[in-house]
């Protein structure tokens, strides 16, 4: 077991490896977010009956709870992927928790927007103070802040650096941040209508979610893989086996 | 089916504009993340490949000039 | 720990000679301040209300400011290099450099407050919690912050950029810290944000040396 | 102090150092042995990485693949011991122009000042120093009043002090007048003259001393393929 795993984190980091392993990965990985999407949707859309209170504006779960989920454990990835090239200098470790932060703030962009746009008939306004938009757009606001910093630092392995250790002190902060979030919102606001709380989901409205979240999952390894694949390249260009693959 | 008709599907009970929205908002920034990787690579090979034409021709240039002389 | 006592001297005997390095935050802090009644609304009953927050946030960027330049001299002039040279514990010094950075900025905008409080028209029973709470707060604004400043110190024009990676960091001592205000200004208990503080004071000192000194390390590389 | 370093007071082994920058290969194979008496050189083009090896010998870095040993045990793990027995002199001078030639240096030399250690530097030491290089009367001028060779000596007066056996001093012959040109290679010479050891990079010509080596990254890079 442990001797796997060994072949296995040195393959990891074999950047050949990755590229050629994930050449056979992508028409699976797009196979299964095109048809999960297909389903989650139908029966989201069409099949799932309406909320009682809200109506039909529920529908947007589909898509805002997943995403919530996933720009939270994006930023965990992004923070481990980061760790693991701090302590152990692998090279293809900074490069996805560099693919990663795009997506991730992506994912939380879509969060925050579908929350905003939901809390317009539930609530009557574009935007309200809730615990968990704010938190979100403060995750937001750490996603932006990785990648600025990524960016103004030319030394590439700086960069990488750089982006990993603050990552891992946003890691360390989430909680935080979120705890000091709800307590806030208790105190300013009385508990109101909570967009996705609800005691017991209706089976009909619950398996949709589940097939969207994981279909989420699914898309964001596909768009991390893409990117990761092009950091690949782009520092293995001198290598011969990109050349191999430049003359065919 | 909760819906009847395509029209009362559109309109989603008067909530038609948010979910809609939503989840067109959605389609755009999951399309330009899509887009994006797409374009870089396809940036990258471009490149590359007049790289190694350039690098090539250079070779060879250096070669007949080496045997003009 | 000899190199580190130096350090802790040589940035107060400069903060001595340069007095406009940490007294221009603390004018900022007053100006700041006093935007609000002359943006929004003068009326004491207004004021008193926002006082606690109105004040935090003001500490909270007049902090920002002067981070930027905690550790951008000492890369440029090779005093970081030095550190490392000495091989002494960059935990240590990135804990002393926030301590003086503490020293010269959130003490005496801790000291400063009470006349803001005035201008602010913050009800008498709120006085010790804003001082208790910018007491416990600003060291965790500063510990954090020195993480911001090391990482950022070799960026060129890396003021702005250090707020955009420490402001979101900073949102938990604020929302505690005002409302330890505000609750103490209508009569309130404030122990358990006060507490909530300390705990976050005993955290960032354990843990932000950590971070501050493997992002030191990164304006060596070359 | 003008008794002699201990005969096996430096040791420093690099065994086949490799070290890329940039996805640039600046040398690798590199074996090196300094130990008492000697004088290292290195030579070589712009961008050889000079000051690459020279910050990997300090310890400054630790972006390298081989084996660095001091006294036999591997530099990073008695980084503590090593650093109090080697100077670094880095290309930046670490002076605060704010502060005065005194302050700077009692700064500078506050990690050998500490009472536990064995000969400990003393005030007086210091102020003696900046004597000898030239900066007496001005040991509480601030430095921003001063010429940039004589902020420059500020650092350099450390050599006249410092009780290390190993010195890695990094172009230290930079806005020197010939005064101090002339001052310098006499610290040097003074340095391996009572068995200390010194690594230097530098494109001044250091003369009479006959254990000088020279390394020549750029001559080396070639034997090697890299270019």
């Amino acid at each position: 077991m442990w001797q796997w795993l060994v072949r296995l984190y040195h393959r990891l980091g074999s950047p050949k490896w990755f590229y050629e392993i994930t050449s056979r990965w992508i028409p699976w990985l797009v196979g299964l977010s095109v048809v999960g999407c297909a389903v989650g949707l139908v029966l989201g859309l069409l099949y799932a009956p309406a909320d009682y209170q809200q109506g039909n504006s529920f529908r947007i779960i589909y898509i805002h709870v997943p995403a919530a989920l996933l720009a939270q454990s994006a930023f965990m990835m992004m923070a481990v992927a980061g760790a693991v090239f701090l302590i152990w200098r692998m090279k293809m470790a900074a490069w996805v928790a560099r693919s990663i932060a795009p997506v991730g703030a992506s994912f939380c962009l879509i969060a925050l927007l579908t929350g905003a746009i939901w809390g317009k008939p539930t609530w009557g306004t574009w935007w309200v103070w809730d615990a968990r938009l704010t938190s979100m757009l403060l995750l937001l606001f750490l996603y932006f802040g990785v990648m600025a910093l990524q960016r103004a630092i030319e030394s590439e392995d700086a960069s990488h650096r750089a982006g990993a250790i603050l990552s891992l002190v946003g890691l360390v902060n989430i909680p935080i941040i979120k705890y000091s979030v709800e307590w806030w919102n208790t105190l300013h606001q009385p508990a109101t209508l909570k967009l996705t709380e609800k005691p017991s989901m209706h089976p009909d409205m619950l398996v949709p979610l589940l097939i969207m979240i994981v279909t989420t999952y699914v898309f964001f390894a596909l768009l991390v893989i893409l990117r990761t694949r092009n950091e690949v390249l782009w520092h293995e260009r001198k290598r011969s086996w990109v050349r191999d693959l430049l003359e065919s | 089916m909760e819906f009847n008709s395509f029209a009362e599907f559109l309109a989603m009970g008067r909530h038609g504009l948010y979910v809609w929205l939503s989840y067109g908002i959605t389609a755009v920034i999951v399309v330009i993340n899509v887009i994006l990787p797409m374009m870089q690579r396809r940036r990258f090979l471009k490149e590359q490949r007049q790289r190694m034409r350039r690098e090539r021709r250079n070779q060879t240039g250096e070669k007949q000039h080496a045997s003009s002389t | 720990m000899s190199l580190v006592m130096a350090t802790v001297k040589r940035d107060l005997l400069l903060a001595a000679r340069n007095p406009g390095e940490w007294l221009n935050p603390l004018m900022f802090f007053l100006m700041v301040a006093a935007l609000f009644p002359l943006a929004v609304d003068p009326d004491p009953k207004f004021l008193s209300k926002i006082a606690g927050g109105v004040i935090w946030v003001a500490a909270l960027l007049a902090t920002l400011l002067s981070l930027d330049a905690l550790y951008k001299a000492d890369v440029e002039d090779g005093s970081l290099e030095q550190w490392l040279a000495s091989g002494e514990s960059l935990y240590v010094l990135a804990l002393g450099k926030a301590l003086v950075h503490w020293i010269a900025s959130g003490l005496p905008l801790t000291l400063m407050s009470p006349l803001l409080g005035l201008m602010m028209a913050l009800p008498d029973d709120a006085f010790p919690a804003l001082l208790l709470s910018l007491g416990v707060g600003t060291p965790v604004l500063s510990l954090l912050g020195a993480v911001g400043a090391a990482l950022t110190a070799g960026v060129r024009s890396g003021g702005l950029l250090l707020s955009l990676l420490i402001l979101p960091l900073y949102i938990p001592v604020l929302i505690f810290a005002a409302s330890a205000v505000y609750h103490a200004g209508i009569g309130m208990s404030y122990n358990g944000q006060i507490g909530f503080l300390g705990a976050m004071l005993a955290l960032a000192a354990c843990l932000t040396p950590f971070a501050s000194a493997a992002a030191l390390k990164l304006n060596l590389s070359r | 102090m003008s008794t002699s370093f201990a005969p096996d007071s430096v040791d420093l082994i690099a065994r086949s150092l490799y070290c890329e920058r940039d996805d640039r290969v600046l040398f690798q194979h590199l074996d090196l042995h300094v130990s008492n008496g000697h004088l290292l050189q290195l030579a070589g083009p712009n961008g050889a990485g000079k000051t690459t090896l020279l910050r990997l010998l300090a310890g400054l870095n630790r972006d390298y693949d081989g084996e660095l040993l001091w006294k036999g045990e591997s530099l990073h793990k008695v980084y503590s011991e090593y650093a109090h027995d080697r100077l670094y002199l880095g290309h930046l001078a670490a002076i605060k122009r704010a502060l005065s030639p005194i302050e700077n240096l009692r700064w500078l030399m506050s990690p050998w000042m500490s009472e536990d250690r064995d000969h400990a530097v003393s005030e007086d030491q210091l102020w003696g120093a900046l004597d000898q290089v030239k900066l007496a009367g001005y040991e509480e001028t601030p430095c921003q009043q001063l010429s940039a060779g004589q902020q420059r000596r500020v650092g350099l007066a450390r050599l006249a002090i410092v009780p290390t056996p190993l010195w890695i001093l990094d172009e230290p012959f930079t806005a020197l007048d010939v005064d101090g040109v002339r001052w310098l290679e006499e610290q040097i010479q003074r340095q391996v003259g009572r068995n200390g050891a010194v690594v230097i990079t530098s494109h001044h010509a250091l003369q009479n001393i006959p254990t000088l080596v020279r390394l020549d990254l750029g001559a080396l890079a070639e034997q090697e393929g890299l270019l």
